[in-house]
């Protein structure tokens, strides 16, 4: 097995997220979008991990998902108060300040 | 299985090195526990006992800089407390009580959740406390998370106020996407150094020749670029300084923003010393994009925090300049000390600035520069408080900026190269371009009558008169006495951590 | 002395009387009275004119002791060195500035004839302006500008020089411009002294070049070495050094083609005319060619075989015919005073030019006292007999009866300008003309005598307009014996001034009376109004008062016999005896008298007298005669007294073809240069330097230079503008730009690095 | 070095600072006891001052006198370092004079909208800021004086100034700051190639060898640009008229008086001596430049229809004179550009005086609305008449001695530019700048004529000027007064005893010049 | 016995399905009109990189993964979806007016990063067979070891993360 089969799925997730969180105007799916690219890092790391023998990238892999977690949690949240405070979770209504 | 739990082996902590977080997480759930136990009416208390957590903290700070020594290396040498680290803290845990003294009155008087505003301050504070100290690639990015989740929730802090969520929901998201990149590229330099230490990344990577390394310096600069504002990467920061609360701001434009130099000097100065040749033009555009950009911007601007908050993109581009030449020459040293001194009075001057601004906006409640016609004449003291600020940010001798852009200055041409002297060139064009809109302020202040025809004094709550005074202190005596502040840049050395 | 400078006085080494080794102080004394009369000139009695006075007086007795021990000095040993004292002034590096008294005969001759002119004029003022409300500032400035030439002249340097020459300068503004409430009178004052300020760029560029040249500003110095050819650079450098200072004498000499200011500057009073215009400011130029003649010798060319031009002697020729000519159209009587002072400076320089440096010296001395003189008497009549007016046509004729002292003085005087024989104009103006031939510039022997001719025919023009003929306007309410009865005519003063400030008609009526010396003497406290002439000469009653008809008996006596100073007819030399050391260069022997040399010259006054009184009797004398009105009648008469009338036009090609030639590429509206330009210029150059001074503000200091100033601030917002759509606010591009940047990023770098 | 009384010079700087704490106790209400403590402050600074001339040894005017040397900023070696030699003293002295006069000036002059508290602490900080500049001898601690006094004269400007005050203070201020930020990065350059022990001008002359020759000349172009715009030399001059003609009647007297000094004191200081080498080669540049300003000043100056402005434009021009004095490399021409500094500073000073107080009674200083002032205002009138005379280089009065020398040294310009050949260019510009002294004549003259001469306008011709007042409209219009006269007598001897004994200063800079510029 | 051969045969086959899967599912996820859809796709893709994980022995991430992911994060998104009233079905416009933009970026990012891994990494192997699962002792090991801060921190993180949440979603 290359280990760039796993880097490359992981750049191509990485793209793909990438891409949702551009072009997604839905503030959740915007969250989900990051989530893909987070998974890609994982990905990476566990590969290199397994290349290298070490286990460093473990544990790094395990603080993203709970850092990740966390994100999501405050991401949601946020998410929540815009939109009782605006009915709406389209980001790029999201333009009051600008210029 | 036992065998192998028992294998584990304690690791030694030196509680003396750690004494800040430590202090700081106590406070912390100290805080907490207030806020449950402390009746609405006195949740104030909540924001005093931060306050002193702060400067408990900065007390084993102090003791750790006097006794000096050998640099204290835990945990395998990830986590340092070496001069560099001290003189950051040291910054943190001041600029983090500043906040605090600013937030009192805001928090109170808005109705806020003052308990839980102060616990994610902490919380903040002690992430860029660790900052200062990780040097491997798990402590970085967690110090980073744990510097920012709190911040992106505190700009959101006027839950009502839909300019603040929109400053909180954007520093969220473009945090969120700046630091999925940069730990993209942090997992590319580990997969090339098969390490998280940085000092061994440093070593991996050598001239940083192999385009994966190049692609993991790049992501890397870039997660810190978002952090420190630089073009294009700054997006965010006007929008979130203007909508924020202007604590928050304060906070954020100065705290958070050192908090990102931080990283961005480790990661440079270890994990990719040798690879000059990718860093540095990339910092030399980030410099002179940022300084450029954020000037010409701030031009434009007719509200006050938004001209600051472009003001200390700016500024950021100052910062970054000497790291554009960090590798050139005798550059390496000159450019370390110029980027400590630089964040050290720069706090203080915009510490300061939003200080006042968060005192006057109290009365004119206008964040438009227009309404501060005539302060000069109806509050002397803040005005020429503000005229301090202002032309210590613009860099006008006897004034603390001076001498940061002087450092700045310095270690670029310390260089001796040609990009080095292009780029100090570009720097103190864009130094007179920023005179040109802090003077705006200034002029309002004393030349325009005001807009509404105010003459009472305004009246100014004691802990932002005393954030105001210890500031005003801070930029005439770092730029009368340079020396003082200077020993902190001198010591600010990270030499040591190569080894380990 | 404040000067004194404790690195000492360079004495020289001969113990040479005490008036020679003190004549330092013929200026001092002046200028220190200048002092007093600013501080307590008003508090006086006499309004600080005895100050004045009394300073003039002390200085001429000093200059006349001076001269004694000088002429003792000259007659005791050989070679009577310049008598030379220097203190240093200051100094800059190893340059030393010095400043102090310079000696010799040349200069004893100056302080002379100055410190006695201006003793005569001031008493004469003391008349002449007496009830003028500036009555103390007059005497303050005339004391100076004594002061000013009086430095000029025993300058042993040429800082010290300037000094004095720029004092001067200053003086004559304030003198020309006494009533400056007038504009034209402020105009007058504001041309003389820029004009000669133009000059004096020569001055400076020059002596800068001398310093370069010699290493000194050392008068005597210069002169040595200039004779001894050893100076550093070429000789054409000298050249040029030499051409540079001429031109500062040009200006200040009224030589042609910077004269204009002269005849305009006879707005200021008549004192100040008669000073300035007789051995003072106007013969700074020439005794600075005199001064330092080696330079202009070596430099110049003068005397060398075959040379049959040189700048001096060109100029000073145009300078003699085209101011006499001008002198021929003239109405107004000091006008007519003014260019024969032009041209009589331009005998002086062609002197000078031709090499016969006694000669001009001795042209400066004798014109000194009969131009003095005929001023004076100019003013007299002005004052006593025509109600202020100098104007010949309007307001005179017939006087000579009623103003025999005047008259007398006048008519002496006239003579002398002349060149008749046995007066003192003859044996100086004489010289000059036999020296040009003598020394082969025989172009210039014509020009003289040519200029002989129109001399003597001008002059007879202005005496037979002046005392013959009818009476006319205001001389013939004098003639009439109604000169104790001026109200008629100073009821208008009175009007105009009796409150002076708050008239505005005031300006209007000075217009009217600009050729007329009208201070406000009369009408300005009614209570000096009986008063206000003073006592005549008991033998002259309808005459001046004592005050101006003494000083007019005086230098009408010198200036009969002045020249016998250095009569070459009767072999007598005393004054190239006496002044001979100061020309610091060999020169060609003079030659010698023959009457047969002077006859030409003499036949052409005789020529000039008979044609002009017969013209002038038939012009302006009573009978009819075929010429009155010639110049009405034949084209070609009429042209040449337009152009003459209009002074050659060169007022014209000054304010019209120069100007516009300047002003016109620089200016975009021609109607608005036009305007300006005709709109009454202060003086041609002047209005081209305003108008390019415009241009170049409006269009490259406002226009281009801050343009480019306050270009840099709007572009710099304007591109502030541009980039604010990248702020759009929309997290969505926010992070495209983020992404896109680091994607860039990426590339650039690895494409770079790999 | 005379390390002797090394207090003296830091008292002198520092002293006005003291009285800025003092009046910042004092009630904004009681403007008597600011203005008392204010002039107070100025005059025992001056005291001082006196006390320092009576010490100076002007037997070693060469030497630095009242040398101290203090650590300050140790990282980068910039240290407290101050003496006074010959070329420091007179400016040193003129800047104490000038502020106790404006400040004397100001006790009944104080422009709108008031508040003499302010002002007078702005004019003591600026005090000290000049001062400051003219005793540093450690170029970082001449950049922070050099700076020090910009804060303070931008809000003279913008609030005390005219109609259009505010875009003259911008200007002002973002002119200085461009040009000081380039000095800055030059200074730094200068002090890290020539790889100097410290940035002591000592060290920095010593070591200004070792600079490479085309660093040297970048870093010359630095500080060039610096100096340059504070002279102002043209091109750079054009914050200039603005600003004085927008500045209160005391700011344009010490921005003419001693603010432009700072920048030709900086041209001798600092940039001629520590790089000799490529100062021969800019030289030429600045010669032509200033020459340009001669004429372009005396030009800006006739197309003025403003008193003001005219003065103002006639100081582009005069700074002309100083700064060919210095390109010409020589001590006489150092010298002259030395005296030319002082006597700019006294008579361009007055002449703002005067504008100041004609603005002050006509309430315009528009060239054709004024008229026969000689008659409203006598002695007012003669004033301006002397002070034009003295403007326009008459011997005998102070400013002669700025320009004469100047011309005379352009004639005879160094060795080294002779020997590159530049003898030519320095001789067409000794008669492009002798043309300059007509135009000067020309203009200030003009200016005489036009507002002195002549009858008064009608629209002020209701008031006499006696004293009496009985014009309704135009009660303004009084000749000189008592504060006026004190503040102006002081200025107007010293243009005559200069004038007459210019050695009393050239004895005092001629040694140091020679020192720093004779071989 | 699975000979090693066969093991990375089998593993190349496995992970090409794994991949094939994510990939599609990650398309779906930001392509996808409906919330709901895209959330089960995210899943699918969280599960396919579950997968992954232990393809590449990391077993104890892979349970992480799983139970923090698809247990607790797609609880959240979904709650999210509920209280945020999405509907549950098609929606229109989920994507930006210039949605476009991605795409150039997206692909310039792939660019780069593929060039710059096939640089980097070229065909270097995983010895598939080499080694052994990465024991969880060994995880805790380090995690308590040297990277005890970081994970104290995390706590902090987390605490302050609840904290924040529940005061900004929390209405009042």
């Amino acid at each position: 097995m290359l280990v760039n089969q796993f880097l490359m799925l992981g750049a191509v997730l990485f793209c793909i997220g990438v891409y949702g969180v551009l072009a997604r105007k839905n503030a959740v799916m915007v969250l989900m979008s990051i989530e893909l690219i987070l998974n890609s890092v994982n990905i990476n790391l566990l590969a290199f991990d397994r290349l290298n023998g070490s286990i460093d990238g473990n544990v790094f892999a395990l603080f993203i998902i709970a850092v990740a977690a966390a994100e999501v949690g405050v991401g949601l949240a946020m998410v929540l108060l815009i939109y009782r405070n605006r009915k709406s979770i389209a980001l790029d209504e999201l333009s009051e300040m600008k210029g | 299985m036992l065998a192998s739990l028992l294998a584990f082996a304690r690791p030694d902590v030196d509680y003396h090195a750690l004494a800040p977080e430590i202090v700081l997480a106590a406070g912390l759930c100290l805080v907490l526990l207030l806020d449950l136990f402390v009746p609405d009416h006195r949740r104030w208390i909540t924001g005093t006992v931060a306050g002193f957590v702060l400067l408990g903290a900065f007390i084993p700070v102090a003791t750790l800089a006097v006794i000096g020594g050998d640099v204290r290396s835990l945990f395998d040498g990830r986590y340092v407390i070496d001069e560099f680290a001290l003189a950051l803290k040291g910054l943190f845990l001041l600029a983090g009580y500043v906040v605090v003294l600013l937030s009192s009155n805001e928090m109170e008087e808005g109705g806020y959740h003052q308990g839980e505003y102060y616990v994610l301050l902490l919380t903040s504070v002690l992430g860029m406390v660790m900052m200062a100290s990780s040097r491997d690639l798990i402590s970085v990015f967690v110090a980073l998370e744990f510097l920012s989740i709190p911040a992106y929730m505190m700009a959101a802090w006027r839950k009502r106020d839909t300019k603040s969520n929109e400053a909180g929901v954007k520093y969220y998201l473009l945090g969120v996407f700046a630091s999925a990149v940069l730990l993209y590229g942090m997992s590319l330099l580990f997969g090339l150094a098969k390490s998280t230490k940085l000092s061994e990344i440093g070593a991996a990577i050598g001239d940083g020749s192999k385009a994966a390394a190049v692609l993991g310096i790049v992501f890397v600069i870039v997660g810190f670029a978002f952090k420190v504002s630089a073009v294009p990467f700054h997006t965010w920061a006007p929008d979130t300084y203007q909508g924020a609360p202007t604590p928050v701001t304060a906070f954020l434009s100065v705290a958070s923003k050192a908090a990102g130099f931080t990283g961005l000097v480790a990661m440079v100065y270890l994990a990719f010393p040798m690879a000059k040749d990718v860093y540095q033009p990339f910092m030399w555009v980030l410099a002179a994009l940022t300084m450029t950009v954020g000037n010409l911007l701030a031009l434009k601007q007719t509200n006050i925090v938004r001209m600051l908050a472009y003001s200390s993109v700016s500024q950021g581009g100052f910062i970054l300049m000497p790291l554009a030449v960090a590798g050139t020459g005798d550059a390496a040293g000159p450019a370390l000390k110029a980027v400590v001194v630089y964040l050290l009075i720069y706090a203080a001057t915009n510490l300061g600035a939003f200080a006042v601004i968060i005192a006057v906006s109290r009365t004119t409640r206008s964040g438009e520069i227009s309404s501060w016609g005539g302060l000069f004449n109806y509050a002397p003291g803040l005005a020429v408080m503000m005229t301090i600020f202002l032309a210590s940010l613009a860099g006008i001798p006897p004034l603390g900026g001076w001498y940061a852009k002087f450092g700045a200055f310095r270690a670029v041409v310390d260089a001796g190269s040609g990009w080095g002297y292009t780029i100090a060139v570009i720097g103190a064009i864009n130094a007179v371009v920023a005179t040109a809109y802090y003077i705006t302020v200034m002029r309002e202040m004393w030349m325009k009558p005001a807009p509404d025809g105010r003459v009472s004094a305004v009246k100014v709550p004691s802990p932002v008169v005393v954030a105001i005074a210890l500031c005003g202190i801070g930029t005439l005596l770092m730029g009368v006495l340079p020396g003082s502040v200077a020993r902190f840049g001198d010591l600010a050395d990270l030499t040591h951590a190569f080894g380990g | 002395m404040l000067l004194a400078n404790e690195e000492g006085a360079e004495h020289a080494v001969h113990a040479a009387g005490w008036f020679l080794e003190h004549a330092w102080l013929i200026p001092v004394i002046p200028a220190a009275a200048f002092f007093l009369i600013i501080l307590f000139g008003k508090r006086l009695p006499k309004g600080g004119s005895e100050i004045g006075l009394a300073s003039m007086i002390a200085a001429l007795v000093i200059a006349a002791g001076t001269a004694y021990q000088w002429i003792d000095l000259v007659g005791s040993t050989e070679h009577a060195e310049a008598v030379i004292t220097k203190w240093v002034w200051w100094q800059a590096g190893d340059t030393k500035f010095t400043i102090g008294q310079h000696i010799d005969g040349l200069a004893v001759m100056a302080l002379l004839l100055v410190a006695f002119i201006s003793t005569l004029v001031q008493i004469y003022s003391t008349e002449y302006v007496r009830g003028d409300r500036r009555y103390t500032h007059f005497f303050a400035s005339l004391t100076l500008f004594s002061s000013g030439m009086l430095t000029m002249v025993l300058a042993p340097n040429m800082v010290q020089l300037i000094l004095g020459w720029e004092i001067m300068g200053l003086c004559s503004f304030l003198l020309i411009g006494h009533w400056w409430e007038e504009l034209p009178n402020a105009k007058a004052a504001l041309k003389a002294f820029f004009t000669v300020r133009t000059g004096d760029m020569g001055l400076l560029v020059g002596t800068a070049m001398l310093f370069g040249l010699f290493g000194t500003f050392d008068i005597l110095d210069i002169n040595e070495m200039a004779a001894a050819g050893e100076w550093h650079g070429s000789k054409t450098l000298l050249m040029a050094a030499a051409v540079a200072l001429f031109i500062g004498c040009i200006g200040k000499s009224g030589q042609f083609p910077l004269h204009t200011w002269l005849p305009d500057a006879m707005a200021g009073p008549t004192p100040v005319s008669s000073l300035l215009h007789s051995s003072t400011m106007v013969v700074a130029g020439v005794f600075l060619v005199a001064r330092i003649y080696p330079v202009f010798h070596v430099g110049l060319d003068i005397n060398v075989a075959g040379s049959h031009y040189n700048l001096i002697a060109i100029i000073g020729g145009i300078t003699v015919i085209v101011a006499a000519a001008l002198a021929f159209v003239q109405d107004d009587i000091k006008k007519v005073l003014a260019y024969s002072t032009v041209s009589q400076l331009g005998y002086m320089m062609m002197g000078l030019g031709v090499g016969a440096w006694t000669a001009a010296v001795f042209h400066i001395f004798t014109h000194a006292f009969f131009k003095c003189c005929l001023f004076l008497a100019a003013g007299s009549i002005s004052h006593t007999a025509s109600h202020h007016s100098f104007d010949m046509k309007k307001d005179m004729g017939g006087l000579w009866r009623k103003l025999p002292v005047t008259f007398a003085a006048w008519f002496v005087s006239t003579l002398a300008l002349c060149g008749v024989p046995f007066v003192s104009g003859f044996f100086s103006k004489d010289e000059i003309i036999d020296s040009a031939h003598a020394y082969d510039y025989t172009t210039f022997y014509v020009v003289g005598i040519v200029g002989a001719f129109m001399t003597t025919a001008y002059m007879t023009r202005a005496t037979y307009l002046t005392f013959f003929g009818k009476a006319r306007g205001g001389a013939a309410h004098f003639v009439a014996g109604e000169h104790e009865d001026e109200g008629a005519h100073d009821e208008g003063h009175a009007e105009a001034f009796a409150d002076e400030h708050a008239d505005v008609d005031h300006q209007i009526h000075a217009h009217a009376h600009a050729a007329h010396d009208a201070h406000d003497a009369h009408g300005h406290d009614d209570a000096h109004a009986p008063a206000h002439h003073g006592r005549p000469l008991p033998f002259a009653k309808t005459d001046s008062a004592w005050a101006i008809t003494l000083p007019l008996l005086i230098l009408g006596f010198l200036a009969i016999v002045s020249g016998y100073l250095n009569a070459a007819p009767f072999h007598i030399e005393k004054f190239h005896e006496w002044l001979h050391s100061s020309i610091g260069i060999e020169l060609p022997e003079a030659p010698k008298f023959e009457w047969g040399n002077a006859a030409p010259g003499l036949a052409l006054v005789l020529a000039g007298f008979l044609v002009s009184l017969y013209i002038s009797k038939a012009v302006y004398g009573e009978g009819a005669s075929p010429l009155k009105g010639l110049t009405k009648r034949v084209k070609v008469f009429g042209a040449i007294h337009t152009f003459l009338v209009n002074k050659l036009y060169l007022d014209h090609l000054y304010e019209k073809v120069i100007v516009r030639f300047v002003a016109y590429p620089l200016s975009k509206a021609a109607y608005w240069t036009n305007q300006h330009i005709l709109d009454g210029a202060v003086n041609g150059v002047g209005i081209a330097g305003k108008k390019s001074g415009q241009f170049i503000y409006k269009y490259v200091d406002q226009g281009l230079v801050d343009g480019i100033v306050n270009g840099s601030g709007t572009a710099a917002r304007a591109a502030g503008g541009e980039l604010q759509p990248v702020q759009s606010g929309k997290v969505s591009l926010y992070g495209s730009l983020l992404f896109g940047a680091a994607a860039v990023a990426a590339i650039v770098l690895v494409l770079v690095n790999s | 070095m005379i390390q002797e009384q090394q207090w003296l010079l830091s008292l002198g700087t520092f002293l006005p600072l003291a009285g800025v704490l003092v009046m910042l106790f004092i009630p904004r209400k009681n403007e008597v006891l600011a203005k008392e403590v204010g002039i107070v402050t100025a005059a025992a600074t001056l005291l001082v001052g006196i006390y320092t001339l009576t010490q100076f040894d002007y037997g070693q005017a060469e030497k630095l006198q009242f040398f101290t040397t203090n650590e300050w900023i140790k990282p980068i070696n910039a240290t407290f370092t101050i003496g006074l030699d010959g070329i420091s003293l007179p400016l040193y002295i003129l800047s104490m004079v000038i502020t106790l006069l404006v400040m004397v000036y100001s006790w009944d002059h104080i422009p709108e909208p008031g508040n003499a508290k302010a002002f007078f602490i702005l004019m003591l900080v600026l005090q000290t800021g000049m001062a400051g500049t003219f005793i540093a001898q450690d170029l970082i601690l001449f950049f922070v004086f050099f700076e020090v006094v910009l804060l303070p004269m931008y809000f003279m400007i913008g609030v005390w100034g005219g109609e259009n005050r505010q875009y003259a203070s911008l200007k002002f201020f973002l002119y200085t700051m461009f040009g000081s930020a380039l000095m800055l990065v030059a200074f730094i350059a200068l002090y890290i190639t020539s790889k100097s022990a410290s940035f002591a001008f000592a060290d920095l002359t010593a070591a200004g060898a070792n600079v490479g020759r085309t660093a040297a000349m970048w870093i010359f172009a630095g500080m060039f640009i610096g100096f340059a715009v504070k002279v102002p030399m043209f091109p750079f001059h054009t914050w200039l008229p603005d600003a004085h003609t927008q500045a209160p009647t005391q700011g344009s007297v010490i921005l003419a008086a001693i603010l432009l000094k700072l920048g030709t004191y900086g041209f001798v200081r600092i940039a001629l001596p520590m790089l000799p080498q490529a100062a021969k080669s800019w030289a030429p540049v600045i010669g032509v430049l200033a020459v340009i300003g001669i004429i372009y000043g005396a030009l800006g100056c006739l197309a003025q229809t403003d008193m003001k402005r005219l003065i103002a434009f006639s100081s582009v021009a005069h700074m002309g004179f100083v700064m060919l004095g210095i390109s010409t490399l020589t001590p006489l021409g150092i010298n002259a550009a030395m005296f030319g500094m002082v006597a700019h500073g006294l008579i361009t000073g007055m002449l703002f005086f005067i504008a100041g107080s004609v603005k002050e009674r006509y309430h315009t200083l528009e060239i054709k609305r004024l008229s026969g002032m000689l008659i409203q205002m006598p002695r007012l009138g003669w004033i301006l008449g002397f002070c034009a005379m003295a403007s326009l280089g008459l011997p005998g009065l102070a400013g002669f001695w700025g320009e004469f020398p100047a011309i005379i040294s352009s004639w005879n310009p160094a060795e080294v530019l002779v020997a590159n050949g530049h003898e030519g260019l320095y001789r067409g510009l000794t008669i492009v700048a002798a043309l300059g002294t007509v135009l000067a004549a020309a203009y200030l003259l003009w200016l005489y004529q036009r507002t002195s001469f002549g009858t008064p306008n009608p629209e002020f011709a209701g008031d006499h000027g006696h004293g009496d007042g009985h014009g309704d409209g135009h009660s303004d219009i009084h000749d000189v007064g008592i504060y006026e006269w004190i503040a102006w007598t002081p200025l107007l001897i010293a243009i005559v005893v200069f004038g007459v004994y210019p050695q009393l200063m050239f004895k005092v800079m001629d040694p140091a010049v020679t020192h720093l510029f004779g071989k | 016995m699975l000979l090693a051969s066969d093991v990375v045969v089998a593993q190349n086959v496995g992970f090409g399905i794994i991949a094939a899967v994510m990939v599609i599912f990650a398309l779906r996820v930001v392509s996808s009109s409906n919330v709901v859809h895209a959330a089960l796709s995210l899943v699918m893709v969280m599960a396919g990189a579950a997968a992954l994980y232990v393809l590449l022995a990391a077993e104890f991430v892979a349970v992480t993964q799983v139970l923090v992911y698809i247990g607790a994060v797609m609880v959240l998104f979904l709650f999210g979806v509920m209280l945020t009233r999405a509907k549950l079905g098609k929606e229109g416009d989920l994507n930006n007016k210039n949605w476009g933009v991605g795409i150039p970026v997206a692909i310039l990012l792939l660019g780069v990063m593929v060039y710059a891994l096939g640089d980097g990494w070229g065909r270097t192997k995983i010895d598939a067979t080499g080694g052994s699962v990465v024991s969880t002792t060994a995880i805790s090991d380090l995690i308590f070891s040297p990277y005890i801060l970081p994970f104290w921190g995390l706590s902090f993180v987390l605490l302050a993360a609840v904290i924040g949440a529940i005061v900004l979603a929390r209405k009042d």
